[in-house]
């Protein structure tokens, strides 16, 4: 990740996920997920259209809370950013806490929308920056939102791709299990392995992610860093920082 | 004041919340009536069942911490930028109060269906997560309207006894402007009553006002109004003001033991006085 | 025009709309798109299944007496002060047209139903109405919240393909300012796709002003844009102009026989050109 | 009626039935509720609270269309008012059409809001001016909303009372029929049977449904005439002048 931060790297594998998608939506609490919304839109000469919460430029939601939950079900958005206290191999979030309910060792916020928008909108890119056996698991403690479904539930959508701070893993729904797409540049296979309390498909050797062309960094520097710090001042400032 | 909503101090408006109350309250940047709040600690309103419009952060912590919450019902409870609630987390962890874990859509469906006097709401998803399996109060039922299998989650609506927040802006005769806060309207259209704190009382009606009308909670709606300027501060108010991260960092290094807690508490909320 | 929202004529506005849509249209004085409709029934658009939300008049009768109109579905079509709607009462008399009868707050609740993604909406009352017994895609459930027997009527969600309305103001990134209008805005949620006639276009960002965000539809659910000076004309806007009730006399006298009806249309409608 | 008009007097009789409501709401194409509504919000002193479909100054209903449902289902609306096409002894009203359907002889506009709102609002005033056989007739050919349910339908209201231009009649839950309450002044007990094509209970001698007093005809002169013009101004002007 040589002359670039590691929050531009990841902001720009995040917008490189978003991939072809018309609408993108990005939830509270979530700076980086929203950098690489707007860099999606600004690479994509406006094909893009990014939702943020707690933006009146970028939403715009005219209903504010409930206008978010309302376009996922109305099949409006494309893709949306989840996180996870643990993640698991079946694509699991656990957003609620570890140990046992309702009395856990240690209470996450809460699962949030996921347990709806997981089923809701066609591709979930899970981003947890932490690469660590304590949030890779082998199951989670508490199921915010399944990974997949038994048929008969209408279902849409669910988990698409991980990514870490060391690799990126893509979800297979077929097999309901995640593979490894590309570790990182800095980070090997080994820490990769270590780092995961899951087991996932592996090639022999992965590729590095790709890190970002020029141009994107020229955009998280100017229009991307001017349009998130609407909603996230500080971590324009001191981490989109020129 | 013309029309229903009567005018009155704020320690009066937090008179009006009994102990045992559902009290439905908006997320972060909505409008949180963090004076009206700091007036029912310093009353110790007890055992609320506080709902979380989908989300709270520093309002339920602090109700949290100073004892006056029996259950909190949420999408989620989080200082986001300045972290965990300890309050929320510790009280969790120690059985202190109950979480009754809930999805942000399923607190709006809820409540939407009891703004328009539905029995219950049909909600998509959810099925198969813990969430769905530790609420007893939701039903998993076959989609009427399906050929086939389709089983549907059900809630039941949501009635909150009171609606609390806070908004920019109220006219004389009782019409509180809430802008795109639809949560807001949802909330106040949902609940047996609502009680609200405002910036100021204008003397026009915005009623009237085709640019605000579309913004605007009826008085009908509204049983009592306080007039409280900065009374969401610390956190911000659309279009007035910003959060103060400064006092959210403050608070939430302050919180992360009880004694820390206690200590921001008696300086903050007990000894004070709130300009009302 | 930036954003998705295409600007284009009111004929091409008109070409959009295929025969057979299931097309949804406000009330009267909520924005009707008369020009648009009157470029509709120059296009001889065929076996539209009209949504009334939740009634209409001179669009709907005018539309069912050009031909225009296999099923309407509707809380009532009537020109109120100016009598019995004579295209719908012929159409509904002969058997010309399907009335698909409903019940005003069934229409909001299944669009709202369509709205939030949910299958279903529950609703109160109507069990043991005629209105229920003729609809055979509505069902009686019995209320899995309740514990006693309680059976509670079940509507399927409706999807308009294409919402249809006419509103003051837009801005130039296809944000469409409705004011207070709430049905508009369910229709553009509940919709496919929503075409728009406006009264103008304005340089400026809609959704940024918080005065009218409340009461903007984000340009996300307009597909397609045309500018209409009048366009609700002879009905009225909210806060542009007033009904021109000569002219709805007038219709309304005309209409009372298919004569007089044709030769309204061929002298108000087909040899007319709307300027656009 | 010496000294009043005819249309003065009805709404004098539906404010008078609007009695201790705090909250009356009055639905499209409705002058003389609307009138009555206005009346006794002033002859209360702002106790009753209309609600005015079509006004934006004295809903509000800021949710426009469907809040008046949405209100009702609240539970926050006392009254509303209803008229029918026809009108039968077990209150139920038909707003559809005579004869067969779905082809009748006659179609009427539709059902309006009447098969919920007869449910879900306490007490529902029905008032058509026209007494006759037409109107008030044995069955209605179709039930648009029904005057009665059985158990266990949750139902939270239905018909209240009969304004006619001849008489006011009670309904009796309990009974599943109406009672005359009065006769209007100028009209004969013979009159109000002859035009009724229902069979209702019937005291020997009803007593003469009474004239407003001197000061409503002021407030239907004065403040009722200016506010209800915002919505009905034609009506204002021509029926309710000086």
């Amino acid at each position: 990740m040589a002359g670039i931060s590691r929050d531009a790297f990841l902001i720009a594998a995040l917008a490189r996920l978003i991939g072809d998608a018309r609408s993108v939506a990005v939830g509270a609490g979530s700076p980086i997920p929203a950098a690489a919304a707007l860099l999606a839109e600004e690479a994509s000469g406006g094909r893009v259209r990014p939702m943020i919460l707690g933006s009146s430029l970028c939403g715009p939601f005219n209903d504010n809370g409930p206008e978010l939950f309302d376009r996922a079900g109305q099949g409006r958005i494309d893709v949306f950013f989840l996180g996870g206290g643990q993640i698991d191999g079946a694509g699991n979030i656990n957003l609620v806490g570890t140990g046992p309910y309702p009395k856990p060792e240690t209470r996450f916020p809460g699962s949030f929308g996921s347990a709806y928008l997981y089923f809701m909108v066609p591709r979930v890119i899970l981003f947890r920056e932490e690469h660590s056996r304590r949030v890779l698991v082998p199951k989670v403690d508490f199921i915010s939102a399944p990974g997949a479904s038994d048929v008969p539930l209408e279902r849409r959508g669910g988990p698409d791709a991980l990514l870490t701070g060391k690799a990126l893993f893509r979800f297979s729904g077929a097999r309901r299990r995640f593979g490894l797409e590309s570790v990182h540049p800095g980070a090997t296979m080994d820490e990769v392995r270590a780092g995961c309390g899951f087991e996932f498909d592996c090639p022999d050797a992965a590729p590095e992610t790709p890190a970002p062309p020029v141009e994107w960094l020229a955009l998280m520097n100017g229009p991307v860093r001017r349009r998130v710090a609407e909603v996230y001042p500080a971590f324009a400032e001191t981490r989109l920082g020129a | 004041m013309t029309g229903p909503a009567s005018l009155i101090a704020l320690d009066a408006l937090a008179e009006r919340i009994p102990d045992g109350a559902l009290l439905a309250v908006p997320k972060d940047e909505s409008g949180v009536a963090m004076a009206a709040s700091r007036a029912l600690v310093r009353r110790a309103v007890k055992e609320l069942h506080l709902l979380c419009v989908p989300t709270s952060g520093m309002q339920a912590d602090m109700l949290i911490g100073a004892g006056c919450v029996g259950t909190v019902e949420c999408g989620a409870v989080s200082l986001d930028e300045f972290g965990y609630a300890p309050c929320f987390r510790r009280a969790a962890e120690t059985g202190a109060i109950r979480v009754l874990d809930s999805t942000c859509p399923a607190i709006y469906a809820a409540l939407q269906a009891s703004e328009k006097g539905q029995p219950f709401a049909p909600l998509r998803g959810v099925i198969g997560s813990d969430v769905q399996r530790h609420r007893a109060d939701w039903k998993v039922i076959q989609n009427p309207m399906a050929e086939g299998e389709d089983p549907v989650l059900i809630l039941p609506a949501i009635r909150p006894d009171i609606a609390l927040f806070h908004a920019p802006l109220a006219d004389v005769h009782g019409n509180v402007w809430v802008g795109n806060r639809r949560e807001l309207v949802i909330m106040a259209h949902a609940a047996a009553a609502t009680l609200a704190t405002v910036e100021e009382i204008a003397d026009i009606n915005l009623a009237a006002d085709e640019r605000y009308a579309a913004g605007t909670i009826s008085a009908l709606y509204v049983d009592a109004l306080a007039e409280a300027e900065g009374g969401a501060r610390p956190l911000g108010l659309h279009g007035r003001y910003g959060r103060d991260d400064g006092a959210l960092r403050a608070y939430a290094e302050a919180a992360r033991s009880e004694d820390g807690f206690q200590s921001w508490l008696d300086r903050h909320v007990l000894s004070g006085r709130e300009a009302a």
